[in-house]
């Protein structure tokens, strides 16, 4: 299985974060602390700021106060996190395939890219353009993109929206795999997540 | 066949190729696009398993 | 680094030339504008010829500062733009990539499309050498400005019409210039010292944009 | 697919794509014969069979294909007009196939009657582009042409695109006139009118023959390239179709 995924071990210690969306504050002084091979459950009703929080764990929200480490990763190494959320990054009139060609090129991956279509079920449909997905399909096709590139960290938002119930299952499957191989991953989820793995909750109430 | 076209026989010249070539590239593309479009069409009814009236 | 750096141009160019996109319309608007003058200045051969450079700077500079939106908008709305923070590639290289793009998009079209406007506009071969010269030097410059605006106004949702009026006052120096670089009037011939300043001036701006766009844009997320 | 039915009636052999496969495919070949011969026969004359004019000389051989393609360039927007009509108000699934493929069309051959019409000026002119009304109203007519393919490739979805093209095409349609009208006011006003009167009433028959024939091997041209070019949308489409249920299996 080529898709295995060989990772750094890294855990995260966030101390004292709060974030807020224009004046509203969202959460004051948390504390988030997580080992590799584990997984983080954020909880809360929607506009809870989970996914603030998780954009701010991913770098592109600067925390109002805290402080965010990943410790066992050198800060000018490179990059270890990858974030699937509602937008999926796919254009229309980009073919499957070229989307996670481009994907794998893009995250310096090496991973086969046919083989990470056929592990999100999208086998058949490489050469189809992807305007043609379903929302369902696409979701898939962006979880393939975390397959190409292999990085510890997963910050996953809403993972299992818009997924069929065998999607749910494949979301499963992959974050298990994902915590066997030693990787981390931090998801924001209202709904149930059925996957095999230690896993910490944290509730938002906003 | 030569035949004299006169002191402006370049422009003459110049405007038949023209046209010759332009359309020449027309029919060209036309079939080119024809012929690539039938195949994915056939490629794509097998994988559907449906043959359609040609 | 430079596969990821190949491929966003590959990809973007890709997406350019495929249907749904407007890419090839700005030579078309290039042209267009070169076309209209005369029909409001008459159709005088000498007066066109001499103001021929004037009106093919004018309409490669309006061409240009149109684009400017597209660069960066739909990677930003479709969130390509959040993931690439954190692709191999540093933001200002990903920037880099997308001025090249735009540049190759947008300017290389319309230099292809100066010798149809220079017969309308009964320009010699010797103006019309002198006009691709100047935009092949002045074009880089408004690309790296456009992507400067873009960046700046990506995160804007109406942001598609304040870039170019952010980004024009910035752009006259390349105007003059390019201008100067046909043909200086009446005094000594100053299209030499015209075309290295205009060659400096684009200089850069190429080796600023990507920084100050990559902040930008980098900022606008947040 | 109306395969049920014995015998299609008229108006479902026109208008439904399947049989329009159907009955063009015989039609093609024969065509490109008769076009290719219509072509030899034209040139024949047009090069060799007829003496020059005694006003402009040789240079009246460029007018026997600068005039059938100024014709064309205005009888395939007509096309295009007439298939507008035909999108807009019956919603003949045909008609927007029809103006798809007969938009580049039109927009090669105008460029071709400016081509040939600046080289059959430059002998008189001395320049290869005058201002003079004709030529100019040609020359928009193309940035029409050119605007129409812009606002074609715009469009992802080809059925959305049909109906915005169809209101575009017919819009242009009533105002080439008054371009065409303006133009030639724009011209005479900045100068006389122009020395160029070819299409005299008093034609001789030796510049006439030539003219008629390449004006039908033209023609002929025309309606085999927009038949093969409709064809081949018809099949694009199909191949949307296809794809959009091959994903639709494959969820």
């Amino acid at each position: 299985m080529t898709l295995r995924q060989d990772l750094r071990r890294l855990s995260l210690c966030a101390t004292g974060l709060s974030g807020a969306r224009g004046e509203r504050i969202l959460f004051a002084n948390l504390d988030l602390k997580a080992e590799a091979g584990t997984a983080l459950l954020l909880r809360g009703a929607n506009g809870a700021g989970k996914t603030t929080l998780l954009l701010m764990l991913y770098g592109a929200i600067r925390p109002l106060a805290g402080q965010i480490v990943w410790s066992g990763q050198d800060p000018e190494g490179p990059p270890f996190i990858h974030l699937f959320g509602h937008r999926a990054a796919v254009r229309a009139r980009l073919a499957v395939l070229e989307t996670l060609n481009f994907w794998r090129d893009a995250n310096g991956g090496t991973k086969d890219c046919v083989e990470a279509l056929e592990r999100v079920g999208l086998g058949g449909l490489g050469s189809l353009d992807a305007g043609y997905l379903s929302a369902g399909q696409t979701r898939r096709l962006s979880l393939a993109r975390l397959l190409v590139a292999p990085r510890p960290v997963w910050l996953l938002d809403e993972p299992t929206a818009a997924l069929d119930p065998d999607g749910d299952r494949l979301v499963g499957e992959l974050m298990a795999e994902h915590l066997a191989a030693g990787g981390l991953i931090i998801a924001a989820t209202h709904l149930p997540l059925a996957f095999v793995g230690t896993s910490s909750e944290i509730r938002l109430d906003g | 066949m030569a035949f004299d076209l006169g002191p402006h026989a370049v422009f003459i010249i110049a405007a038949y190729l023209g046209v010759a070539t332009v359309v020449a590239a027309l029919i060209g593309y036309r079939t080119f696009e024809a012929r690539s479009v039938s195949r994915r069409l056939s490629l794509l009814e097998e994988a559907s398993g449906r043959k359609r009236a040609q | 680094m430079r596969r990821a750096f190949a491929a966003i141009i590959v990809r973007d160019i890709r997406l350019a030339l495929r249907a749904g996109s407007d890419a090839l319309t700005l030579v078309l608007f290039f042209v267009m504008i070169g076309i209209v003058v005369p029909f409001a200045i008459g159709p005088d051969r000498v007066l066109l010829a001499q103001l021929a450079p004037a009106i093919v700077w004018i309409a490669a500079f309006l061409a240009s500062l149109i684009g400017i939106d597209r660069v960066f908008r739909d990677d930003f709305e479709d969130g390509t733009l959040m993931l690439l923070r954190h692709g191999t590639l540093p933001m200002e290289l990903v920037v880099l990539a997308k001025l090249i793009v735009h540049w190759l998009l947008t300017a290389f079209p319309l230099i292809l499309a100066t010798p149809v406007l220079a017969v309308l506009l009964a320009m010699d071969p010797g103006a019309l050498w002198r006009t691709v010269i100047s935009l092949i030097l002045g074009t880089p410059g408004l690309a790296a400005l456009g992507a400067i605006g873009a960046g700046i106004t990506v995160s804007l949702r109406r942001g598609g019409l304040v870039a170019p009026v952010l980004v024009l006052p910035f752009a006259i120096p390349i105007l003059i210039f390019g201008v100067g670089a046909i043909a200086s009037g009446i005094g000594p011939d100053l299209t030499g010292s015209a075309r290295l300043l205009l060659a400096a001036i684009s200089l850069m701006l190429v080796a600023i944009a990507p920084f100050a766009a990559a902040l930008a844009v980098r900022a606008g997320e947040d | 697919m109306s395969h049920s039915q014995d015998r299609p009636g008229f108006w479902t052999r026109l208008s439904n794509p399947g049989q329009f496969l159907i009955w063009s495919r015989p039609l093609v070949v024969p065509l490109v014969v008769v076009t290719a011969a219509v072509f030899l026969v034209g040139l024949w004359f047009a090069l060799v069979n007829s003496p020059e004019d005694y006003q402009m000389g040789d240079t009246v051989r460029i007018m026997y294909i600068h005039v059938p393609t100024a014709w064309l360039s205005q009888f395939v927007y007509a096309v295009m007009a007439v298939s507008a009509i035909g999108t807009l108000v019956w919603r003949h699934p045909m008609a927007d196939v029809s103006m798809k493929a007969a938009a580049p069309l039109g927009a090669t051959f105008t460029a071709l009657a400016l081509y040939t019409g600046s080289l059959w000026g430059r002998p008189t002119w001395g320049t290869f582009w005058e201002w003079d009304g004709r030529m100019t109203s040609t020359l928009v007519l193309l940035l029409i042409y050119l605007g129409i393919i812009a606002l074609w490739r715009a469009f992802e979805d080809p059925l959305r695109g049909a109906r915005m093209v169809a209101i575009l095409t017919l819009v242009g349609a009533i105002n080439i006139p008054i371009v065409k009208f303006s133009v030639d006011w724009w011209a005479t006003l900045h100068q006389p009118a122009s020395v160029l009167r070819a299409d005299g009433p008093t034609m001789p028959g030796s510049i006439l023959t030539p003219l008629l024939i390449m004006f039908g091997a033209f023609t002929l041209l025309f309606i085999v390239l927009h038949l093969v070019g409709m064809r081949t949308e018809v099949r694009r489409r199909r191949i949307a179709s296809l794809e959009r249920r091959l994903a639709q299996r494959g969820a």
